[in-house]
């Protein structure tokens, strides 16, 4: 039973559905923050894969620069969920759509 | 054992990076001034970041002089591509910011002005954008995005009320997923060829004669997806109005011509060979999808209340219209899309300081929103020449001539007819009447309605000043004659695209 | 010669113009008297040149300054007099004379006395152009414009809904025929390449018989609306709407036999094709007899006499059609005497009563007026055809033509016809001015006109008596241009027989109505005699029930349709789908903005169900590019 | 200065709008009608600098736009334009002179002489992205004279109308842009220039497509059936001097360019689709005269007029030889002088009465009977009464289309009769009967003002109608060259045989003489 | 076959604790899933010999996302069980399962890897982080300083954001207010 790369990117896709299942299913933003890191997690597999398998450091570095950039959305996401939890006392997606039409 | 690396310093071509370092030093040094004594006048700040931008724009006048020599440069590790394309996306967008900028000094104070790190942020977006537009690789791509796009959403969040936070969290959260979809599709892409670099990319899939179709499919998907979102296709485009109704009127207008000329330009490097080599399954959905968005939006905007949503939905046609250039993928039609996109950041960017300058910081009663329709009724009463240029606007964006904008769309259906898209060319035609219709909703509503009892007098120029009448003056100018430039324009676009390979 | 050339046709102009500057002021006599004045000069010049033409046998013939000239399309404004076109002077010129000075008297106490005039005279104005024109554009000039002025005139009285109904009517229906004329026109233009008379009857023998019978039909049909031939008739009697004179000028003496005129003056082309003639003659005959009998039962003295006009406008095209031109013209010539004549007569009449009409309501008033009475008695002796008087000759002549020719049928119901004239000329004569006196009763206190009037109607009167006398040096003179086919019945005893016969059955008409209509028993009908309630009576009362048709299936129709097309096609249909494009667009747009619903969640699920649908299809694609060959395969398989 | 006479007439207009915002409100009026005559001399001044006896364009501009895509300001005035400006300026003049008291006259004025820029601009156009510059451009300030100053339904109306045409345009426009394409293919130059076109032979199947793409453009404009809704609703609802300059001028654009465009550049395609256009025209013809019987609102009476009528202008334009677009040009020209000076005649009984039912009217003839006179006279041009300046045109177009089809030109014709129809009952209605209306019993008749507006149209309806040469003859001989033009371009046998050629005409010309 | 053990056990933990982190209504589950996924998935890294990017991988998402994550949720308050109404379920598993399914039949597929060349290829001998270190600073060496640029971005937009001065409006106060505010501020200072 040998792994080859296919299993890395079944896996990684599944785990990328579960990730737009949670973006789709959460209402309180923070878990749908968690939702999105699962995305890219999930593409993060399958660069470290795919870099294994072609024996290329390519995908490596794009793994590292996804993980540097989810770290600078959880910033912004949070300062933006600090901001509007100070005004409103939740963060329930529920409650934002003053805008709509 | 790993050998050390030579390079030459020579062979690196430093000089590619310099316009995108300008903003990022002119940031840095706004944070250094601030740091030093903070509590300055935003004007200080404001004229700042002309000045860099300025510099920039020099700079980009500068090596669009190389390019015309050499042709296209690489630099640094082969990760900048300095070529037509991303000379001319680069002078728009530091041009579009430059004449941004001077809307910062309002008449009221708004929020986020009152920032340093307002303009340091801007700037660190424009460096952003420049990178994106600069690179092949879809690393620097994605990494230049998030960083224009991060500072955008904190741009607009910075407006600081109930909307702009709003904005913001739905712009961010849909960014992020937009952000997922991105990676997955270079993953694919990676998975494909080994490679993230687009030429790259384009010559291995080339190779092997796109043996894995269902692959690359699945990779366009994923990067229709992502750019998409970026670039407000239907049914991606859901964050647009609420953005747009959210932050300031006049970030709005940059937001509907800056961040588009660079996922335009990535869009362009990406979706144009595969379409060139034959990937008829991107022909045909590019093709509904710019249909449908050209059309959809254009539905849309009939129905709004507001103006600047209105301006949203109709900024959300005019990206379908011009994602048609990337269907057709003519010289004609790259040359079109930049043509189109000069011309609408002037026509847009004034259209939006039209809202701008109104912005009033308390709606009166009877008033439904910041821009609604009602807000403008009879104004040709009270301000005649607020009324005429706005209308003016808007005559621009529904294509009549001679102002700016016709020219641009007449080019592009040109494009059209000579890339022997006629039905596309006649379906864009006709979507400019539905479009007619509601930009000339406000005209109606300017110059045949009577002022709305209630409303708070003339509102038009409540927060005028100096500088933003000059910009809506240039808007106004540039408008107008464009038709005079357009000659050299257009000479010196299609140079700068074909010489690109496009 | 061209100075009276253009002093005959420009005076009556002028006079027009000169009424036309007092339009809207009160009454000047002053705007009837130049008028007439000027009628005058116009008389007299055209008198000059039916002399000139008489003697030497010389025509005129100029050339005024271009009209339209436009690729192979030349047309002037030219002007010939001929032998045909100064008879037509003649009796236009003079007939309007006449009229204008009569007409001084009769609009005495009309507010619109300067507009009447001015009307009056651009009438005569277009009737010399009419017959004056070199070609058939010019023609059409006059054709439209005595279509105009006798709106105008029919129409005089704009406060009388009738009138302006009548005025109405008559235009529409004219501009039916005129079409069938334009077309004609244009058929001659195509096929001869001009519209000069001379250059396209030239050029007529060498087309082919098809051709030359639909020009001569559609030429025809312009002649049938001016003419009021049937079916185009009902204008006519309407017409009487307007004041005496004008009916008296237009719709006895001029304008009507304009159709006629176009027959004649198309000789030419009508002597091709002999078919086309004979039809002309068959429905100049019908209609003939069909406008007396209408004539024998109506109640109104204008009708009465514009139906026998009617009826002598069959007479003269069924000279015309039968090739005997100058005949028809002949005919022409003596009828606008005397049935001018009668007319006015008619009008002192009115006049006398106030307006009245009705003759059941008037008798005896012989003894007021006798000068109309003489006068109108005179006429209706000369329109009845008695021997010496013009009517005699003129018609009995049509009678022999059709006798000669064999057309035994058109000869017998021409007979019957001057039967049927005479006796509903002298049943109007007797209503009026003999028998018991029944007005009186009714409160009218007629007088009798003024004395000019009567002067003026004097030179009509002496025509109707002599005009018969000057058929010869007619008859040599119009030969010049027309067939001069002389028509004389080969045996003397059957010439003798026929007009002894006619002479006697026409006597026997007039001696019935007289006897009829003299009796003392004489009553204003009142719709319960049972004569009143025959089919017959009603019959000819209602017209053939003609108007009722074309009012319950044309123009109510028409009203109806144009409602229908405007409020149901135009607005339901047309603009509605118009409408509709743009609703559906709104509507569109109001009904998805819903996917706009503002919910970030509703968003994300947009986008990837966006994602989802292309991945979906970019999986469809991919399998069918994979197995392209296998489906192919299938698809051959199926026999697609 | 004659050699930028055109540019001079286009912009002087313009400028003189730019400068009229300056001047004082009270002022207006005169200031406008001082430009307006400034501009009709000028239109004058080309008019006897015109050469007759030269077919193709006089008085030639040229400007580099942008000439690498073929765009260039080229201007030229020939014998079909030339009346068309001349009475563009006429009607400018005038309809300012009659200006009633309107509420803000000075934005009135100033877009009046827009529109006059717009409109001179049109017919002067050599180029067609210039011509279709004009061409759109004329809508705004339509657009903006409709919706302020309009009816109770304005703004329905000013929108409908400009979306309309914008929609239909926008197709000639993608049609404009494939004819640049082939000229490209043909040459490797891009041009818009149409006497560049002009020298294009096209393939047939290309003809039929680009014939229709120009024809939806021109169609909505002219109005042609089924096109024409939003006309009655322009006009419906139009202030008077709307109405003037929409029914005079703005709808000669459309069938200006079918002889301008359609019939040189397509003349294989033109003979193609002459029975169905045809067929449409009598439709149109037929139809609206039938709509026009049932109005009740003079106005519409007199817009649905016009539609009939141009619906005779198409059937002389689709004639395709001399006499009839000769024909139709000059009926352009009558229907302009008679639409115009109905629509001024309805004006002037609007204002005094503030509706245009004709049911609240009624014996008009007696109250104001220098009105009723000038109505009637007008009405009778309308008609097409020989003697009047319609009749010319309308006489020459049937007979041109005779040539092409007998029984279409029958039908066609009937326009004589319905015009008569519903023209003569309206005036019935207005004018005759007794005064019933208390209001109606003292109404002032035509003023000073509304004379000098009225009065010349009534005699240059009459002195066209009787003297129509100067105006013909310059209109022929630009037309002789279109027509030898279409019979020399013309591929197809049927096409060749049914457009006559010159020669034939110069040959008969020449015999004549001889003879 | 220790790989295959591997790879399946840490698959079925990491779409385990993904799970759990999406379906859970316990914020506090959700965060401690996804931090043990996280972890999980940089086992994943190891297998694959990319020892750096696994330490990162912990470092960064363990470490410093979870805590800012962790931080957050102190802050809102979300420790308690979440209430989430939820709409049409169908769509959304409907959705993600239908895009499931068709990357997983798309990817069970095996690429063609023919004309596949790596461009920065392992090297024989050299340690994960000797590799990684090199590429990026030489052919990365942009994307790096970007990076770089981006984080400085993410934390002024934290800090500004989450700041103070957020916390009044000056978009919504009248001009007057706004003065007043500043004299406040001002006269502050002088105390």
């Amino acid at each position: 039973m040998e792994i080859g790369l296919n299993h890395y990117l079944v896996l990684s896709t599944i785990l990328f559905a579960i990730g737009l299942v949670g973006v789709m299913r959460r209402k309180n933003l923070l878990m749908l923050f968690f939702a999105t890191e699962i995305l890219l997690n999930s593409v993060n597999i399958s660069f470290a894969a795919i870099s294994h398998y072609y024996g290329d450091l390519t995908g490596q570095m794009f793994a590292f620069f996804v993980i540097a950039i989810a770290a600078s959305e959880v910033a912004v996401g949070l300062g933006l969920l600090i901001v509007w939890h100070k005004k409103h006392n939740n963060i329930d997606l529920e409650q934002m759509s003053t805008m709509r039409g | 054992m790993l050998s050390p690396v030579n390079v030459s310093i020579e062979s690196l071509n430093l000089m590619t990076l310099v316009p995108m370092l300008i903003p990022i030093v002119g940031a840095l040094l706004i944070l250094v001034v601030d740091m030093f004594k903070s509590e300055q006048d935003k004007s200080m700040y404001v004229m700042l970041s002309l000045l860099v931008l300025s510099i920039d724009f020099a700079f980009l006048l500068e090596s669009a002089g190389i390019f015309e020599q050499n042709g296209t440069v690489m630099g640094v590790f082969d990760v900048m591509l300095i070529d037509g394309l991303a000379i001319l996306s680069q002078f728009i967008i530091v041009g579009a910011s430059i004449l941004f900028i001077p809307l910062a000094l309002t008449k009221k104070r708004f929020h986020e002005f009152a920032y340093p790190e307002f303009f340091a942020l801007f700037l660190f977006m424009i460096a952003g954008f420049q990178f994106m537009v600069a690179t092949d690789n879809l690393i620097l791509i994605f990494v230049g995005l998030e960083t224009a796009s991060l500072a955008l959403y904190t741009l607009i969040a910075m407006h600081n009320r109930n909307k702009s936070f709003e904005a913001a969290v739905k712009y961010f959260t849909m960014g992020a997923l937009a952000a997922g979809f991105y990676s997955f599709g270079s993953m694919v892409f990676y998975a494909l060829t080994g490679s993230v670099e687009i030429n790259q990319i384009a010559s291995v899939l080339a190779a092997n004669n796109y043996a894995d179709i269902g692959f690359v499919l699945i990779a366009v998907v994923f990067m229709l997806a992502s750019f998409g979102f970026k670039l407000s296709m239907v049914p991606f485009h859901t964050w647009t109005p609420d953005v747009y109704e959210g932050s300031s009127a006049a970030l709005a207008g940059y937001m509907s011509i800056v961040p588009k000329i660079a996922a335009f330009v990535v869009a362009m490097r990406l979706f144009e060979f595969l379409i060139h080599s034959g990937v008829v399954w991107l022909e045909v959905i590019l093709y509904i999808g710019v249909v449908v968005t050209m059309t959809m939006a254009n539905i849309w905007a009939l129905v709004q209340n507001d103006v600047k949503r209105m301006l949203a939905y109709s900024s959300i046609s005019h990206a379908g219209f011009v994602m048609a250039a990337i269907l057709i993928g003519t010289t004609q039609s790259n040359s079109a899309l930049f043509l189109y996109w000069i011309l609408f950041s002037f026509t847009n960017l004034g259209s939006f300081s039209m809202l701008w300058i109104s912005r009033q910081k308390n709606l009166p009663k009877g008033q439904s929103s910041d821009h609604s329709y009602d807000k403008f009724a009879g104004l040709v009463k009270t301000s005649p020449i607020a009324a005429s240029i706005m209308a003016l606007f808007m005559l621009s964006l529904a294509g009549i001539p001679p102002f700016a904008l016709f020219w641009g769309k007449m080019y592009m259906i040109s494009s059209a007819v000579t890339g022997g898209y006629t039905v596309l060319a006649l379906i864009m035609a006709l979507n400019s009447a539905v479009a007619g219709y509601y930009y000339l909703k406000l005209i109606v509503y300017m110059f045949m309605k009577e002022p709305v009892v209630g409303l708070a007098g003339d509102v038009s120029a409540v927060n005028a000043t100096l500088s933003l009448k000059t910009i809506i003056g240039i808007a106004t100018i540039g408008t107008i004659f464009a038709f005079l430039a357009l000659n050299q324009l257009l000479e010196f676009v299609t140079v700068f695209v074909y010489n690109s390979g496009y | 010669m061209e100075l009276f050339l253009y002093t005959a046709l420009f005076a009556p102009l002028v006079g027009s113009l000169f009424a036309a500057m007092f339009g809207a002021r009160p009454k000047t006599k002053i705007a009837g008297i130049v008028p007439s004045i000027m009628l005058g000069v116009s008389l007299i010049s055209s008198t000059i040149l039916l002399v000139l033409v008489l003697t030497t046998g010389h025509t005129v013939h100029v050339e005024m300054m271009t009209w339209m000239a436009t690729g192979d399309l030349y047309i002037p404004f030219g002007f010939v007099v001929d032998q045909v076109s100064v008879t037509m002077m003649m009796v236009v010129t003079l007939v309007s004379t006449v009229v204008h000075v009569y007409a001084i008297g009769y609009m005495d106490h009309d507010a619109g006395f300067n507009r009447f005039f001015a009307w009056l005279s651009a009438f005569v104005f277009s009737m010399m152009i009419l017959v004056m024109s070199d070609n058939f554009a010019g023609l059409f000039i006059g054709w439209e414009g005595v279509g105009l002025c006798s709106w105008g005139l029919i129409g005089f009285w704009y406060k009388k809904e009738s009138a302006t109904w009548a005025a109405n009517e008559a235009f529409i229906m004219n501009r039916i025929a005129d079409l069938g004329m334009l077309i004609g026109i244009f058929l001659v233009y195509w096929n001869t390449g001009t519209l000069q008379y001379d250059g396209a009857f030239a050029a007529m023998p060498g087309l082919d018989t098809a051709t030359l019978t639909w020009i001569g039909i559609f030429l025809f049909v312009g002649a049938m609306g001016k003419s009021a031939q049937f079916p185009l008739h009902t204008w006519l009697a309407d017409a009487m709407e307007g004041p005496t004179p004008v009916s008296a000028l237009i719709h006895a003496a001029t304008m009507v036999t304009a159709g006629v005129y176009l027959v004649v003056r198309s000789n030419e082309l009508y002597a091709l094709i002999p078919n086309v003639g004979l039809f002309i003659a068959s429905l100049g005959a019908f209609v003939a007899i069909f406008a007396a009998t209408m004539a024998l039962v109506n109640r109104d003295i204008k009708r009465v006499i514009a139906y026998s006009t009617l009826s002598q406008l069959g007479y003269m095209f069924a000279a015309a059609g039968l090739g005997a031109y100058w005949v028809a013209l002949f005919h022409l010539m003596a009828h606008a005497f005397f049935k001018a004549l009668l007319f006015l007569g008619g009008g002192n009449v009115m006049h006398a009563m106030n307006d009245e009409l009705d003759p059941f309501k008037m008798g005896g008033l012989g003894k007021t007026m006798k000068g109309t009475m003489i006068l109108m008695t005179l006429a209706s002796v000369a329109l009845a055809g008695i021997f010496p008087l013009a009517g005699f000759f003129s018609k009995d002549l049509i009678l022999e033509v059709a006798f000669i020719d064999h057309h035994f049928i058109i000869y017998t119901v021409l007979l019957l016809t001057a039967g049927l004239t005479a006796f509903y000329s002298f049943r109007i004569i007797a209503l009026i001015f003999h028998g018991e006196d029944r007005h009186t009763a009714l409160g009218f206190h007629p007088h009798e006109a003024y004395k000019f009037m009567l002067w003026a109607m004097a030179p009509l009167a002496v025509l109707a008596v002599i005009a018969g006398a000057l058929k010869g040096s007619y008859f040599e003179m119009v030969t010049y241009v027309l067939p001069a086919t002389e028509y004389h019945v080969h045996s003397a005893t059957t010439y003798w027989i026929m007009t002894i016969g006619t002479q006697l059955f026409v006597i026997g008409a007039i001696y019935f109505a007289y006897k009829k209509y003299m009796s003392k028993d004489i009553k204003v009908p009142d719709g319960t005699s049972k004569m009143e309630n025959s089919f017959a009576y009603k019959l000819l009362i209602n017209q053939y029930y003609i108007p009722y048709f074309y009012e319950e299936y044309l123009v109510k129709p028409y009203r109806e349709l144009s409602t229908l097309c405007w409020t149901h096609i135009d607005q339901k249909v047309v603009d509605a789908s118009v409408d509709g494009i743009a609703k559906a667009f709104y509507a569109t747009g109001e009904n998805t903005r819903a996917m706009q619903s503002g919910n970030l969640s509703t968003m994300l699920k947009w986008m990837v169900a966006g994602t989802v649908a292309l991945l979906s299809l970019a999986v469809v694609f991919g399998l069918a590019a994979k197995y392209s060959g296998e489906i192919k395969l299938f698809l051959s398989g199926l026999g697609v | 200065m004659l050699d930028h006479i055109l540019s001079i007439l286009v912009f002087f207009p313009a400028l003189a709008a730019l400068l009229g915002f300056v001047v004082h409100k009270d002022s207006m009026r005169s200031y406008g009608v001082a430009v307006a005559a400034i501009e009709f001399a000028l239109a004058l001044w080309l008019w006897f600098a015109f050469d007759n006896n030269v077919s193709g364009m006089q008085f030639m501009e040229t400007i580099a736009l942008i000439p690498t895509f073929g765009i260039n300001y080229i201007v030229g005035v020939d014998g079909i334009s030339l009346f068309i400006i001349i009475l563009a300026s006429f009607f400018t003049m005038i309809g300012i002179a009659s200006l009633t008291d309107t509420k803000d006259v000075k934005n009135m004025i100033i877009t009046l002489l827009f529109l006059q820029m717009t409109m001179v601009g049109v017919f002067v156009a050599l180029d067609a992205m210039v011509f279709y510059v004009f061409w759109e451009l004329s809508l705004v300030p339509m657009l903006y004279i409709i919706g302020a100053w309009g009816g109770p339904l304005r703004i329905y109306a000013s929108v409908k109308f400009f979306l309309y045409t914008f929609a239909g345009s926008l197709v000639m426009l993608v049609g404009m842009l494939f004819m640049a394409y082939f000229y490209y293919q043909a040459t490797g130059q891009w041009s818009f220039a149409i006497l560049d076109w002009y020298r294009l032979i096209l393939p047939e199947s290309f003809q039929l497509w680009l014939f229709v793409a120009f024809f939806i453009g021109f169609a909505i404009k002219v109005p042609m059936f089924p096109f024409h809704t939003w006309l009655p609703y322009a006009h419906g609802q139009a202030p008077t001097i709307g109405s003037v300059i929409l029914a005079a001028i703005l709808l000669k654009m459309g069938t200006y360019a079918f002889i301008r465009f359609s019939l040189p550049l397509f003349p294989d395609a033109s003979v193609f689709f002459m029975f169905p256009i045809a067929i449409l025209a009598i439709i149109m013809i037929i139809y609206t005269a039938m709509v026009a019987y049932a109005q009740k609102d003079i106005k519409q009476v007199v817009a649905y007029s016009s539609v009939s009528h141009m619906g005779v202008i198409i059937i002389g334009t689709f004639a395709l030889n001399v006499e009839g677009i000769s024909g139709s040009i000059f009926l352009m020209i009558a229907h302009g002088v008679v639409s115009g000076a109905l629509f001024l005649l309805v004006g002037v009984i609007y204002d005094r009465r503030h509706t245009k039912l004709m049911s609240e009217f009624g014996g008009l003839a007696s109250v104001m009977p220098r009105f009723a006179t000038i109505f009637g006279i007008m009405m009778m041009a309308s008609v097409g009464m020989p003697l009047t300046i319609n009749f010319v045109g309308e006489f020459l177009s049937l007979l041109g289309f005779y040539q092409q089809s007998h029984i279409l030109t029958l039908l066609a014709g009937i326009a004589i009769i319905v015009g008569a129809i519903y023209m003569l009952a309206a005036y019935k209605k207005m004018f005759f009967g007794e005064v019933t209306k208390e209001e109606n019993k003292n109404l002032p008749d035509v003023n000073k003002r509304e004379l000098i507006a009225l009065v010349p149209l009534v005699i240059i309806t009459i002195w066209l109608g009787i003297y129509p040469k100067p105006v013909l003859g310059p209109i022929n001989t630009s037309v002789e060259a279109v027509v030898q033009l279409m019979h020399e371009k013309a591929i197809t046998e049927e096409a060749k045989s049914r457009i006559p050629s010159l020669d034939i005409i110069i040959n008969k010309a020449s015999a004549k003489e001889v003879q | 076959m220790f790989e295959a053990i591997a790879f399946y056990l840490f698959a079925f933990l990491t779409i385990a604790m993904f799970y759990i982190t999406v379906t859970t209504s316990q914020a506090l589950y959700a965060l401690t899933a996804l931090a043990a996924g996280m972890i999980f998935i940089s086992a994943f890294f190891f297998i694959l010999g990319a020892d750096f990017l696994g330490a990162v991988q912990i470092v960064v998402y363990s470490g410093a996302v979870m805590a800012l994550y962790a931080f957050g949720m102190m802050f809102f308050d979300t420790t308690r069980e979440v209430k989430e109404k939820q709409g049409n379920k169908l769509i959304i598993f409907g959705l993600s399962s239908v895009a499931a399914v068709l990357l997983v039949v798309i990817f069970a597929t095996p690429i063609v890897s023919d004309n596949i060349t790596a461009l920065y290829p392992m090297t024989e001998g050299a340690g994960n982080t000797q590799e990684v270190g090199m590429v990026l600073f030489t052919k990365y060496l942009v994307p790096f300083e970007i990076a770089a640029v981006m984080l400085l971005v993410a934390m002024i937009a934290g800090i500004v954001l989450a700041g103070k001065k957020m916390d009044q409006s000056l978009t919504l106060m009248e001009e007057d207010e706004i003065r007043h505010m500043r004299d406040e501020q001002n006269k502050k200072v002088l105390l």
